[in-house]
């Protein structure tokens, strides 16, 4: 090796040379080993082309084709081979370069002297593992269990194979889990109740859709590729009607906008069910063949339900409720596409089933181009198999221990019997993206060691005790596939790991060589093996016949990307419900059995308290997911600050001009950000978008109180937090 | 006929995203500050009741180029298709085609220390391929027209923010939003 | 500030071409010694030549600025630095015909230069004349641009002949005339960027807000004041009186340039 | 060669030496009586005792003690190292394209000069090749190679010397802690003596 050549030499002709006189040797270094002979076929210039999967936690989940010039990143685009994406990404897809090459990546495991203390310094991975494997078996010693490990990993990449840290605890004993999803759960359970499960149709089908109403989405930020099936079903003639509280990008876009007061959504659906009754436009055939409680129904939207009442409770007038539900009831099909933000409020399960009621009455369900289009997961039938080791003999305890993820902070810091001593956090950042920010904190206090996995110096990486440096999509092997569309993407590996990062699946088995190393059999997770092999054992009979590819490679081959079997892409098109009744539940036994009434009932939203009568929404950015993409420079230089939306009408009543610096508090904290004011958001309503800024050290969440949605533990095991509920009061800072 | 080729933004379409900025500034690896497309917010009022509306703009290969007249080194070249072209080998870094156009097109690359504008990537047209941006935008809202051949329904030179077209008739064409029906709650 | 080679070099220049023309004037009309009148031309030449020089600055590449001639046919900055250059090359001849005292050379060569010097400020004008920018697009700038010229040039050369007692003819009257004349353009300036385009008047509101304005418009008034009244006063004016007036023009016209670069706001 | 310029060339190496196992991490564990031994030893260069900046970073290394030795590693790591944003990139083009990012042309380039030399950095395109610590290595071995003068003078003159400057100016903006600071002048004030004499030898030359 070259560089020992040098040393050697230095040896020689140095005579005072310092290598020597300090007796620095190879070995005291980390440093990488440096400049070595050159590979013989060496030479600049090679070009390639690899598939990629955009892994974030994203409806688009796209197919990306990466060209690689001399083993760098050049380009980044979509894959033409997938009629979704049609080889176009979003704005965030376009930054990943920036994503790879950042000089802001984390490089090296590295671990903090005092948490939050910013004294950092560097370890190898042999040092990483050894230190959390001692605390691991330290627990397991004092404890008796695994159980005070706590295990918070979610959504921030959706790749099969990252499911291997959730494998790597399992694999260790049984484990304290945050439970649930900030995402969907009130939506999923109502979902669930009426018809078993969340099954969307295709996107691409919003093509056949003769009428689409967005009901709280904002595929224009969310999922641009949505919009374009959207835009192109508008342009031959589809009405669009979109019904938000804000008006947003969708709903600049729409032929009709309807302004709903927030969280009075399923109001508005009774109300129209309540016409639509009245008027005889439902479809008895429809209701008689495939459901079960239509009577009971019918008869209290009856007795309890008029359009009057919907119209004062949303404040949509009557007329054009009217209109809207004669419109909606006559086209044929007629599609709903419901946002995950209409659900985040205390009566965000009540108001879906509202929706998918009024889907199901006028028999829109189980039609291609129509149905009440939510969440779906029919094509994530893999193996898990990083899940599939088990505990280890003589581990402790006797199934993991559930908190839920949206009240993290609290949960954990009441957790008793083992209390929660360590933390491992990987593709989350919880405390920009949990609410109640100050207890999550707080947790984090107590813990004896906190390991977080990532890609950048988030919040929550400041408050660790060692932080692993992660890879990109484009350094690691894997598949994906979405919540919302049809399609398998695969990931290859188009450069190498920068610096010294490792996938989650390569941490996973790194641990378990240690941990087995310290103490034989304490890992069940297998210490080696080639992150290819483990992508193939992914993929069963099933999710093969159904994408109709014989292996990963296979998929690779054919183009990266493949689309589902067409049978399965309308929802509900065999009209056979995974209810216990096999039919759509009007009346659902299950709901009862989750506390909740039996029918789609009207259930009243949370009220304002006195001294915080503003509502201050946070909905997803443009920008951003979470806390991912904004914080690039390429982003950054469009839009380099967060800001609060207010409607002029309020800022004049608070004496606050455009760019005026403004505070926004509760009883759960505050924060002062700039002003814009605008139309586009109502005169009781303020609106944050959500995101991790880079120097700006507070998120959207900071005045979230971790007040619970209406559902969620039948479907995710945990309700969600309400988020949209959050008061506020603002004034002049 | 020689071709008098154009930009087609369809406002009514464009989301707003900034897809076609960030792709054409990864393509081409510009800076961070440099962009030769640029989405611009448009004022809320557009069509009459409030919307978010915004319009992309490139260069606007005008018919009469003020920054080639501008130019001291003759960097810049209207082609046979309306393309105007400009040669970043002959710029000397003046500034003077980026103050005397219209739309700001041209801007300084601080790193190269001359000029930049939009090619409407003539390479990649030349060889039969699409401008990166028309072929990016997720919403298919920009398109290239050859205005010899075609005068689009709808089509205007002109929208809020946009300067006089009459001073350098830009090419670019713009299809502006449509009203839609609104019913915003009263306060 | 990244204009600031453009303003040192416009006023400049345009200093050295007023300065030029008054010396060959004077030369061609009455007699100047030697000595004074090579002082003389060989100073403008000075100024003229950092003119040059800074106004590569404001290039990215300055050693490719002799490229900036190759579009003539079209470009009015490729025919301002041809004439300009041109206008410092003949001042460089002509300082050698006060060195070799031929008159008749300087006589003709000045002629020459004095054209191109003209044809070089009417060029940098019509540069600054475009639609893209309001607050520039029309004729003020062309006056306000011949008037620096008319301003300080007399001045330049008054202060050296005052100074060596050879001050034959009137300059004062000249600057006088030239005075008034700025006054004029600066009104008609003002009051159409104020019922101009919209972002004329932002032009305007931008320039009257800053301190500069106002130091401007002082130390015009204050030059314009002290040789009115020594004028009138019938009193001697002296090289004292003329170099406090030059500087205090060559201040307000700096500033005045300053902010016609800092305040042009673009369509 | 003299035995005067015999002892310029020795400094010459053993200054890059010492800068290249700074950057390698190599010197974050030494004790205060190595330092001492450091420091004697940076003493002991007329280079840098001559120099301004070169005395300076000198004097400050002799107010070591072992406060400055403790917050020394956390300080090296918010410059060069992370998890943070890099407040001092080790990385040339991190200064060279505006937004700083890694593994562009310039590191090609950097890449380009190793190969005509038959290196490459190991385990190519995971460490950015335009890291000084490798920048450095690649003139130590250049250095003692009489025949690859030329190639030596390109390299610092197309690369390390174009860019050393920003980077120190990052570091004394940010650095909070004498060690850091102090070398952060050793490398601005050897890296301008050796810009002095590419000069004198380009001069020498024509």
């Amino acid at each position: 090796m070259l560089k020992e050549s040098i040393t050697r030499r230095n040896f020689i002709k140095g005579s005072a040379s310092l290598t020597a006189l300090l007796g620095l040797g190879a070995a005291s270094s980390q440093a990488p080993k440096g400049l070595v002979p050159k590979a013989a076929a060496k030479t600049n210039g090679k070009v390639q082309q690899f598939y990629n999967a955009c892994p974030r936690n994203c409806y688009d989940t796209c197919s990306i084709l990466t060209t690689v010039e001399d083993g760098r990143i050049t380009f980044i685009t979509g894959n033409e081979n997938n009629t979704y994406t049609k080889g176009r990404l979003c704005v965030k897809g376009n930054t990943y370069p920036r994503v790879v090459y950042s000089p802001d990546r984390i490089k090296y495991p590295m671990r903090q002297k005092g948490r939050g203390s910013g004294n950092w310094e560097r370890i190898s991975w042999g040092e990483a593992y050894t230190i959390i494997s001692k605390k691991i078996l330290e627990i397991k010693k004092e404890y008796g269990s695994t159980l005070p490990i706590c295990l918070n990993k979610y959504s921030g990449n959706f790749n099969i194979l990252n499911y291997a840290t959730e494998g790597m605890m399992s694999s260790i004993g049984y484990t304290t889990r945050a439970q649930g999803t900030p995402c969907d759960p009130a939506g999923s359970d109502a979902q669930g109740f009426d018809m078993g499960v969340a099954y969307n149709s295709d996107p691409e089908h919003f093509l056949d859709a003769d009428y689409i109403i967005l009901w709280g989405a904002n595929p224009a930020w969310t999922s641009a590729h949505s919009m374009y099936f959207i835009e192109q079903a508008k342009e031959r003639g589809t009405k669009l009607v979109v019904i938000d509280p804000l008006i947003t990008q969708t709903a600049s876009k729409a032929d009709e906008y309807i302004q709903i007061k927030a969280s009075t959504d399923g109001a508005l659906a009774l109300g129209m069910i309540r016409y639509i009754f009245d008027h005889q436009l439902f479809d008895k055939n429809w209701v008689a063949e495939n459901s079960i409680g239509f009577s009971e129904f019918f008869a209290y939207v009856n007795k309890n339900i008029t359009v009057e009442w919907a119209a004062e409770k949303t404040g949509v007038p009557q007329a054009v409720i009217e209109r809207l539900a004669r419109e909606y009831a006559t086209a044929k099909p007629a599609n709903i596409w419901i946002g995950f933000g209409m659900q985040r409020h205390v009566n965000g399960g009540a108001m879906v089933r509202a929706i998918d009621a009024l889907a199901a009455i006028t028999g829109n369900i189980g039609k291609r181009g129509g149905g009440v289009n939510y969440i779906g997961g029919e094509t994530w039938g893999f193996n898990y198999h990083t899940m599939s080791f088990g505990a280890p003999e003589g581990s402790g305890g006797e199934a993991d221990r559930m908190v839920n993820m949206n009240n993290f902070g609290a949960q954990v810091l009441a957790a008793d019997e083992p209390p929660i001593k360590m933390m491992w956090i990987a593709c989350r950042n919880p405390i920009a993206q949990d609410p109640e920010p100050n207890v999550v904190k707080k947790a984090f206090d107590q813990m004896d060691l906190v390991v977080t996995a990532d890609l950048y110096m988030t919040q929550t990486v400041e408050y660790s005790d060692i932080v692993l440096p992660v890879t990109t999509p484009f350094e690691s092997v894997g598949i994906n596939v979405s919540y919302w569309h049809y399609w398998m993407n695969v990931n290859e590996q188009a450069i190498k790991p920068l610096y010294e990062a490792k996938s989650d699946l390569e941490i996973a088995m790194g641990l378990s060589k240690k941990l087995n190393e310290l103490a034989p059999g304490s890992c069940t997770f297998p210490t080696s093996g080639n992150p290819k092999e483990w992508v193939e054992k992914e993929l069963n009979d099933e999710i093969k016949e159904l994408f109709n590819i014989e292996s990963w490679e296979d998929l690779r081959k054919k183009g990266g990307t493949a689309k589902a079997n067409e049978k399965i892409t309308v929802a509900w098109e065999d009209l056979k419900f995974r209810t216990p009744s096999g039919k759509y539940e009007f009346y659902s036994k299950k709901a009862v059995e989750y506390g909740h009434h039996p029918l789609p009932v009207f259930t009243e939203e949370y009220k304002a308290p006195k001294e915080y009568p503003i509502r201050c929404m946070s909905p997803h950015w443009k920008f951003g997911i979470h806390s991912q993409f904004q914080h690039q420079d390429w982003l950054m230089a469009i839009q380099d600050h967060p800001y609060l939306e207010i409607n002029p009408e309020l800022a004049r009543k608070k004496g606050i001009q455009n760019n005026d610096i403004v505070k926004i508090i509760n009883e759960t904290g505050y924060m002062t950000l700039p002003a814009k004011l605008t139309k586009m958001v109502p005169p009781d309503t303020v609106v944050m978008y959500e995101g991790w800024w880079k120097g700006v050290n507070y998120t959207e969440n900071i005045t979230v109180k971790a007040l619970a949605e209406d559902m969620g533990e039948y479907q995710k095991g945990q309700r969600g937090i309400a988020f949209h509920d959050n008061f506020v009061n603002i004034e002049k800072a | 006929m020689a071709k008098k080729l154009g930009f087609l933004v369809n406002i009514e379409r464009c989301i707003g995203c900034h897809a076609c900025e960030i792709s054409c500034k990864s393509f081409y690896q510009l800076e961070p500050e440099m962009r030769r497309r640029r989405v611009t917010e448009l004022p809320e009022d557009l069509v009459g009741t409030p919307v978010r509306a915004f319009v992309s703009t490139a260069c606007n290969h005008c018919d009469e180029p003020a920054c080639k007249n501008a130019c001291p080194v003759g960097a810049y070249t209207k082609r046979e298709d309306g393309i105007v072209v400009h040669n970043q080998e002959l710029c000397i870094g003046c500034q003077m085609c980026g103050k005397a156009c219209p739309y700001k097109v041209p801007v300084y690359n601080p790193v190269k220390r001359k000029m930049d504008k939009c090619s409407m990537c003539y390479e990649r047209l030349d060889v039969g391929q699409l401008p990166i941006c028309v072929e990016k935008c997720p919403l298919e809202a920009i398109q290239i027209v050859d205005y010899n051949e075609v005068q689009p329904e709808n089509g205007v030179s002109i929208v809020p923010t946009f300067a006089d077209p009459s001073i350098t008739h830009p090419t670019t064409q713009f299809i502006l939003p449509k009203p839609g029906k609104q019913t915003r709650r009263s306060s | 500030m990244h204009d600031m080679p453009l303003v040192i070099f416009t006023v400049l220049s345009q200093l050295a071409i007023g300065g030029f023309v008054t010396l060959w004037w004077i030369d061609q009309k009455s007699t100047i010694q030697r000595k004074t009148g090579l002082l003389i031309s060989l100073s403008l030449v000075v100024i003229g030549g950092i003119a040059v020089l800074v106004s590569l600055f404001h290039l990215g590449h300055p050693f490719a600025a002799y490229r900036a001639i190759l579009n003539i046919k079209v470009s009015w900055l490729s025919r301002e630095v041809t004439f300009y250059g041109a206008f410092v090359g003949l001042s460089m001849l002509y300082s050698w015909f006060w060195i070799k005292d031929a008159a008749s050379w300087r006589g003709m060569t000045g002629a020459v230069a004095t054209i191109l010097g003209i044809l070089a400020i009417f060029s940098s004008a019509k540069i600054y004349m475009i639609p893209a920018i309001p607050a520039w697009n029309s004729m003020t700038t062309m006056f306000m641009f011949f008037l620096t010229s008319i301003l300080l040039g007399p001045l330049f050369v008054g202060v050296f002949l005052i100074i060596r007692g050879e001050l034959s003819m009137n300059l004062t009257a000249v600057v006088i005339v030239g005075f008034i004349a700025a006054t004029v353009v600066m009104l008609v300036y003002f009051s159409g960027l104020q019922g101009g385009l919209p972002q004329a008047a932002e032009s305007l509101r931008l320039a009257v807000g800053q301190l500069i304005f106002w130091v401007r418009l002082f130390t015009f008034i204050i030059a314009f004041a002290i040789l009115a009244i020594t004028a009138i006063g019938k009193q001697k004016q002296t090289g004292t009186i003329y170099t406090v007036v030059f500087v205090l023009i060559l201040i307000s016209e700096f500033l005045a340039r300053l902010q016609f670069y800092e305040t042009a706001v673009h369509l | 060669m003299t035995e005067n310029c015999n002892d310029k060339q020795q400094d010459r190496f053993e200054l890059y030496q010492l800068l290249w196992h700074y950057y390698r991490g190599d010197l974050l564990n030494l004790t205060v009586r190595e330092w001492a031994t450091v420091t004697a030893f940076l003493s002991s260069k007329p280079t840098l005792s001559q120099n301004d900046w070169g005395a300076k970073a000198i004097n400050l290394l002799e107010t070591i003690n072992n406060q400055s030795l403790e917050t020394f590693p956390f300080d090296f790591n918010r410059l060069f190292v992370g998890p943070n944003k890099l407040l001092a990139s080790p990385y040339e083009s991190s200064y060279r394209n505006t937004e700083g990012t890694v593994m562009q042309t310039e590191t090609l380039k950097v890449r380009n000069f190793y190969y005509h030399e038959g290196l490459q950095v190991d385990r190519e395109g995971q460490h950015p090749d335009d890291h000084l610590q490798f920048e450095l290595e690649f003139i130590l071995h250049l250095i003692q190679l009489a025949e690859k003068k030329e190639i030596l003078r390109l390299f610092l003159h197309n690369h390390l010397l174009k860019w050393y400057e920003a980077h120190c100016r990052r570091i004394e903006e940010h650095s909070q802690n004498v060690m850091t600071l102090a070398f952060a002048y050793l490398l601005r004030g050897f890296l301008q003596k050796e810009t002095m004499l590419l000069k004198e030898e380009e001069a020498a030359l024509c």
